[in-house]
């Protein structure tokens, strides 16, 4: 038997203004790629992950993934923000190698071509939840939105927008503010004279404690929610009391709810000293590696050859996957993932889990 | 509908926003006026500035001061590490001017990697909380941040006053900035000046960074996209007018946070931009604050070389 | 004064001086002359340590300065007005005087405007905005400002009306006697500096052709095709 | 017919300072016109105007009965104004035949469209420019040094290298604003010939210059100005000798240097 | 091979855009940044036309060119009208504003890009368009070549040299550098145009204001002012970076650690050869 190694590919930012999401990432990749070969690899073969940086622009990312296919030669690869994901589509379709989206959120990504899929459920999953939740269970009428103007924070808005909207709320603002920019005094007293009784803000974690914090001392005092980027105890630590009430949104079980998370969150402060940037984005990084795995032992199983065609296969046949810190995953015929939404309120300083909505 | 209230609180919070802002121009516009550089390094000095501080703060846990002190001495050996080495070696050469453009913008790139192995890539700030005391006085908020920013703008911005206008020290800046060639045979020291240039920007940017970092969280990237801000103020404030520029940015930051009041959100930026480019268009004169006009192109002086 | 041995200069590959040596005494006053291109101008330059690339010996008062740089040796008392009106373009005639007296803790503006009054009507003008023959007074001006030991004038009187040569010249001879100003001129209308210097050099592509009296150097026949 | 620039009432000030006040002044073909005055009278400037550097306040410019004044500047030098500049303006980065051949009336290399689409024309048109220049150089002795950088020669063939440059254009009127400051020796000559044949040839020539025997070897007639307005006017010779000229010019012993 | 032949594409279009550039910025010295707003122009034509109508790519691709070449007199002729020093600040504004607004409107795709740009080259596509940059870039670097050899290059260094003396001689300048503007513009939309095909998906975040200073940094570094400097610089700065991840760097901290030897290593070129790596040629 060989022991060749079994290799994928990873493109991600690991430097530039998203290296901050994209090195804990790939950092969590890496580990489970050592796991998995500290206990006997696939099949008796190591598995072994190239790296490379795209600095989350879609240029560099098209160099990479170039690289992996043509020079690495993987039938497989991870790789995540939009624009990234968007730009490499048609080489993936083209070179017929699987390109599995891993984080990236934006909804068009179903519909990007037979080689791209996602892992990842994508924005609608969980800024819907989160509209529901506000709309249905805490009963709010008036939302305002504010959003960075950037492609995630366009779409995510809308999606929050319309979701609100179709269950009988009324958006009563929605305000766009400017990614370079540190003061959101202007479009916050336009929320505030609006009256809103929920405020729901698709930011970035730079920027966001920001935004709340001018918010709570401008005496805005309402509930606000956001997505997974406020799910950060860094955003606890500079709001602090500031932070109190606010909902934010995760796909992925937290430690309390999973006993692997919570190791891997231990892993984390004992070798870093902290918590990952974007925990639930490490948590899919982690499994990435064992849903590669997964597709090549499927593939050695049966004795097929391992390209990009049969692990495209592979991927529909073998459709579930029990994944070890994200739970279970199905591969869905629309490209898209659906996963349960874990629904967090800030209490107390901490973030509580309220509920999760599937 | 516009409430007066607002009107006012908006144009308080942009004032202390444009603080900083102040500060990044006026250091720019000075550096382009002195040494005649188009200083894209500023941002790496803007992140050099930043990260000792915070690395003072957080990590040997000194106080507001001792910090800033730490902060000011590491920019100021990184700016004059940077006209030693880099520029005056350029400049014995005789390197064309987009040469020192690109020099300067790569040194601050190469700073920003070097501060993303140091210290990380996730958004650290000064202060360990984001929000600050806030008082209402007839009705608009006025936090103690916002007051001590202006205050600390106003007295800087002052002093530069002072040592421009007053100082010897600062004619022998607007005689270098004229003339460096010439100066030399008035007994002026010209690499003294630049690099008191340098020192000086170091103070402006230093202040600035502190400012900044305590009302918001950076990553090492965070000065490059400001700076491009400083930059527009700087050109828009007359070419090297060094309280133009700061006066520029005052302007840009107010019409940055008024717009949405007018103008659909997402649609800011391009109004912001349109309206720099039609303000120039139309008028040209207005938005340089020059003292005085021009020379006349009538009488050249021969090209001193050296 | 100024003691000048074995002095070569070059620009880039180009030797410009080949081995002056000369030695210029206290209070004296010495013309330069020699046809375009012979290394006037370049031999000022060279003096006050505003030339890269030079060899040889400079000694002012016994002090070496070949290798200082300009601004040192104008704080040690060398002056110069380089040759096409050289003065701070877009500073007014006040602060170009201000800017040059500072160093030196010069004299009162006074001075300068008496002997210049055009100046004192345009005080408050940009100089680059000045007729070239006023900016010309004014770079004149600014080198009386430093208050030298030693005043190096490179072609002053170009593009001045005949009443205002005389007048410099005159000034000139007048710094001399009254501070003992040592001073060396290069000019081009040698008959009307005669009258004004003690002493004559000559150059012919950056070599020494004539050193001597003034008063002895239009019987110098070979040298009259220079003129 | 020959050719005549003519200025009627021209007027400037400069903030305060009036630096044209009413001027009048004819030169005609053939004719080399002195133009003296002391510094800061207005002289370089009556010459901006007339070039149209910089606008006038009131007041016309004829060029062989043609108003110019209000055209930009490139189209009055199109129509055949001339100049040389106080301090030169070369092109210091080209050579001295490029310096010359930019001034060619005919420049073949200034559109693109007619380098696009009459290649064949552009060619001749350079070698034309190029023969020109040559032969202004040949004229001036400074063949040899066509292909030398302008910054590499000395200040005085820098000097002729500007009037050359002025000649190309083979235009109507020649401006020479201080063409003999700084220069002597056989450069000084050579300036003085070529500019009377340019005279000859049937330009108006019309010279600024401090440099009184020059005026006195070269001009047929000649006008003193100060603070803008023109107080004399005659032959040379009788004007250098006016006692306005003697207080205001030489100073008050009157001589001459 | 497959890799370098793609890698070569982008050498391609970035040799067209920095041979563009330096016409305009080092042999025009009209200082603008708004280089990646035209090559945008042209990408964005490319989109549109191709997503919505089927017209022949080459048409489109002119197209594209000719979009740029207009979109360039609408900040050409304002700003060097006043004077050529405020293009500087004009094109700032060109640049950020046209990002905004592509950023904001629908049928391009707003901020999260355009996609579905179809694929043109069915067989051999990499190499094709291999090729097909590669002629265009060399027929881009031959054409300034032989503009700035002849006449036209005189006239414009001279209108560099001193704009004043240029139109006293009857030269003008206006139309010349409007000119020049237009041409390193329109080049630059056609480079966009072939890019919008090769890649078929485009954001506005691609066409950023610092991609100038990329762009610029491969002028500077190859030599401005010189035919083919900015050829020698496209070909380093692209290189290089890719060459550098071929180094097995430690990954923990392989993002930071390459961009700092590439740094480096432009800093060293600036060193060693502060006028470029081929310098200009005197006139
Ligand atoms: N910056 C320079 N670079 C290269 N060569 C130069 C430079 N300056 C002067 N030269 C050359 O050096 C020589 C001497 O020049 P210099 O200016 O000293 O002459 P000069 O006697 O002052 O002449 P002029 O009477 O014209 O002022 C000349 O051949 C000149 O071309
Ligand atoms: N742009 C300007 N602003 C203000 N004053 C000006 C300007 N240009 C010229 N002047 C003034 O106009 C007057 C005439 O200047 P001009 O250059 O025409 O003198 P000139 O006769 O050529 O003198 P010179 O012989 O010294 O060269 C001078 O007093 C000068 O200071
Ligand atoms: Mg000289
Ligand atoms: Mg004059």
């Amino acid at each position: 038997q060989s022991k060749e190694p079994l290799r994928f590919g990873l493109a991600m930012p690991l430097t530039g203004s998203q290296a901050l999401f994209g090195a804990d990432q790939a950092k969590a990749a890496q580990w489970a790629v050592q796991d998995i070969n500290a206990k006997g690899g696939v099949e008796g073969r190591p598995l072994e992950m190239i790296l490379l940086d795209t600095q989350a622009d879609p240029r560099l990312g098209i160099n990479a993934v170039n690289r992996l296919i043509n020079v690495e030669k993987v039938p497989v690869y991870g790789t995540a923000w939009s624009s990234v994901v968007k730009a490499v589509a048609p080489v993936s379709n083209r070179s017929k190698v699987l390109e599995l989206s891993v984080g990236a959120n934006s909804p068009e990504i179903a519909k990007l071509g037979d080689y791209v899929y996602t892992t990842y459920p994508l924005a609608d999953v969980d800024i819907r939840a989160q509209a529901k939740y506000a709309r249905e269970t805490l009963k709010k009428e008036r939302a305002a939105v504010l959003y960075i103007h950037n492609d995630s924070g366009v779409e995510g808005a809308e999606i929050y927008r319309d979701t609100f909207k179709e269950l009988g709320g009324k958006v009563v603002a929605y305000e766009a503010y400017d990614a370079q920019s540190t003061d959101f005094t202007g479009a916050l007293l336009k929320v505030r004279s609006a009256n809103a009784d929920i405020v729901h803000i698709q930011g970035l974690v730079s920027d966001l404690p920001q935004v709340i914090a001018q918010m709570r001392q401008l005496g805005l005092k309402q509930q606000v929610s956001t997505y997974s980027a406020g799910y950060n105890p860094k955003v606890l630590e500079q709001l602090g009391a500031a932070a109190e009430g606010m909902i934010v949104s995760a796909l992925a079980p937290s430690a309390e709810q999973n006993e692997q998370v919570a190791k891997f969150v231990e892993r984390w402060k004992a070798t870093e000293g902290r918590i990952p940037n974007g925990l639930p984005y490490t948590q899919y990084l982690y499994d990435l590696p064992y849903l590669v795995a997964d597709l090549y032992r499927h593939l050695l199983k049966t004795g097929q050859p391992l390209t990009g065609e049969n692990m495209r296969k592979a991927l529909v046949e073998i459709r579930k996957f029990d994944l070890p810190t994200t739970g279970l995953l199905e591969v869905g015929a629309d490209h898209r993932v659906q996963k349960p939404v874990y629904l967090y309120e800030v209490k107390n300083g901490a973030f509580t889990p309220i509920a999760t909505v599937k | 509908m516009i409430d007066p209230q607002i009107v006012l609180q908006i144009l308080w919070t942009g004032l202390a926003t444009s603080t900083y802002a102040v500060l990044f121009a006026a250091a720019f516009a000075l550096v382009l006026k002195v040494v005649k550089v188009w200083n894209f390094a500023q941002a790496g000095m803007m992140g050099i500035a930043f990260y000792a501080m915070y690395f003072a703060v957080h990590k040997l846990g000194l106080p507001g001061y001792a910090s800033i002190a730490i902060g000011l001495a590491c920019t100021i050996a990184a700016a004059m590490a940077l006209e030693i080495y880099g520029l005056q070696t350029f400049r014995r050469r005789n390197s064309p001017s987009l040469t020192f453009f690109i020099f300067t913008m790569i040194v601050s790139e190469f700073v920003q990697y070097v501060l993303s192995m140091i210290f990380g890539t996730e958004p650290v700030s000064l202060a360990t909380s984001l929000i600050s005391p806030a008082h209402i006085v007839g009705g608009i908020m006025i936090t103690e941040r916002d007051l001590i920013a202006i205050a600390a703008t106003l007295v800087l911005m002052a002093g530069l006053y002072v040592l421009l206008m007053r100082t010897n020290q600062g004619k022998y800046m607007l005689a270098a900035a004229d003339n460096p060639q010439l100066s030399r045979l008035y007994g002026i020291n010209i690499k003294r000046v630049y690099a008191l240039t340098f020192v000086v920007a170091s103070i402006l940017i230093c202040g600035g960074m502190y400012l900044f970092g305590t009302r918001a969280a950076l990553v090492p990237t965070t000065p490059m996209e400001m700076m491009i801000f400083s930059v527009i103020a700087a050109l828009l404030g007359g070419m090297g007018n060094v309280f133009g520029a700061a006066i520029a940015a005052i302007v840009l930051t107010l019409l940055r946070s008024f717009s949405i009041l007018v103008i659909p959100s997402a649609w800011q930026s391009v109004v912001l931009y349109a309206l720099l480019f039609i303000t120039i268009l139309f008028f040209p004169k207005g938005v340089s604050f020059k003292r005085r006009p021009r020379p006349a192109p009538a009488t050249p002086t021969q090209p001193a070389k050296a | 004064m100024l003691q000048v041995e074995n002095l070569n200069a070059y620009y880039g590959k180009l030797h410009v001086l080949h081995d002056l040596s000369f030695t210029i005494g206290e209070g004296e006053r010495v013309a330069v002359f020699g046809h375009n291109g012979a290394g006037k101008t370049t031999l000022l330059r060279a003096c006050v340590g505003d030339l890269a690339s030079v060899s040889g010996a400079i000694r002012y008062r016994g002090t070496p300065i070949v290798t200082n740089e300009a601004h040192v040796n104008v704080g040690l008392g060398l002056g110069l007005v380089q040759q096409g009106a050289n003065v701070f373009r877009e500073l007014s005639v006040r602060e170009n005087l201000l800017i040059a007296g500072l160093r030196n803790q010069g004299r009162a503006q006074e001075e300068v405007f008496g002997l210049f009054p055009l100046l004192k009507e345009r005080r408050e003008q940009i100089a680059g905005s000045l007729s070239g023959g006023q900016q010309q007074m004014l770079a004149i001006g600014m080198a009386l400002m430093t208050q030298p030991s030693i005043l190096l004038l490179d072609e002053p009187t170009t593009g001045l009306a005949p009443v205002i040569v005389r007048d410099v010249l005159h000034s000139v001879s007048e710094i001399n006697r009254n501070r003992g100003t040592t001073i060396v001129v290069v000019e081009q209308n040698v008959q009307a500096t005669l009258e004004h210097v003690d002493r004559a050099i000559v150059l012919k592509s950056g070599r020494i052709v004539y050193d001597g009296p003034s008063s002895t150097l239009l019987e110098q026949e070979s040298l009259w095709e220079l003129f | 017919m020959t050719n005549k620039l003519t200025l009627k009432g021209v007027n400037k000030r400069f903030g305060g300072v009036v630096v044209a006040d009413g001027i009048d002044l004819e030169v005609r073909g053939g004719e080399i016109l002195g133009l003296i005055g002391p510094n800061g009278a207005g002289k370089t400037t009556l010459f901006n105007l007339i070039s149209g550097v910089v606008p006038m306040d009131s007041g016309t410019v004829e060029l062989n009965e043609r108003r110019i004044d209000g055209l930009p500047l490139y189209k009055r030098a199109r129509l055949g104004v001339a100049r040389t500049w106080q301090h030169m303006r070369l092109f210091g980065s080209m050579s001295v035949l490029d310096n010359l051949m930019i001034g060619a009336s005919d420049y073949p290399g200034e559109s693109l469209m007619r380098l696009i689409f009459q290649g064949l024309t552009v060619r001749q048109a350079e070698r034309a420019a190029r023969e020109q220049a040559m032969d202004i150089l040949g004229r001036m002795g400074l063949q040899n040094l066509a292909q030398a950088n302008v910054n590499d020669i000395t200040f005085g063939q820098q000097k002729l290298v500007g009037l050359a440059r002025g000649l190309m254009s083979n235009g109507a009127c020649l401006l020479l604003d201080e063409p003999m400051a700084g220069v002597e020796g056989r450069a000084y000559e050579t300036m003085r010939d070529i500019v009377r044949q340019e005279a000859q040839a049937g330009r108006a020539v019309c010279v600024v210059e401090h440099n009184v025997s020059f005026i006195r070897d070269l001009c047929n007639s000649a006008v003193f100005m100060a603070q803008g307005r023109i107080l004399e006017r005659g032959d040379v010779k009788t004007l250098l000798e006016s006692k306005v000229l003697a207080e205001l010019y030489f100073g008050k012993q009157g001589t001459q240097t | 091979m497959e890799y370098l032949v793609a890698l070569s594409v982008l050498v391609g279009l970035y040799v067209i855009l920095s041979s563009s550039f330096n016409l305009i910025i080092g042999y025009g010295g009209l200082i603008s940044i708004a280089h990646p707003i035209f090559f945008a122009l042209g990408a964005y034509t490319v989109g549109v036309l191709s997503t919505t109508t089927g017209v022949h790519p080459v048409l489109a691709v002119i197209a594209g060119g000719g979009v740029a070449l207009v979109g360039s007199f609408m900040l050409s002729i304002p700003s060097l009208r006043i004077s050529g020093d405020y293009l500087l600040i004009t094109s700032i504004g060109f640049q950020l504003g046209l990002i905004e607004i592509i950023k904001n409107l629908g049928f391009l795709g707003g901020a999260s890009g355009l996609g579905g740009i179809p694929n043109v080259i069915e067989n051999h596509r990499t190499g094709t368009f291999a090729a097909v940059t590669a002629i265009a870039a060399l027929v881009v670097v031959l054409l300034i070549r032989a503009l700035v050899r002849g006449p036209y290059g005189r006239a414009i260094q001279a209108m560099r040299d001193d704009e004043l003396a240029f139109a006293a001689l009857g030269r003008h300048a206006m139309t010349m550098k409007i000119a020049i503007f237009a041409l390193g513009s329109g080049v630059a939309g056609i480079a966009g145009g072939i890019y919008a095909y090769y890649y078929q998906y485009i954001t506005p975040d691609q066409f950023m204001i610092l991609q100038s200073g990329m762009i610029l940094t491969m002028v500077v570094v190859g030599g401005m002012g010189s035919v083919w400097g900015p050829v020698v610089g496209a070909v380093l700065m692209l290189l290089l970076p890719e060459a550098i991840t071929f180094l097995n760097l430690p990954s923990s901290v392989m993002g930071p650690l390459q961009g700092i030897i590439f740094t480096l290593l432009v800093i060293l070129f600036l060193f060693l050869r502060p006028q470029g790596l081929i310098a200009a040629k005197p006139r």
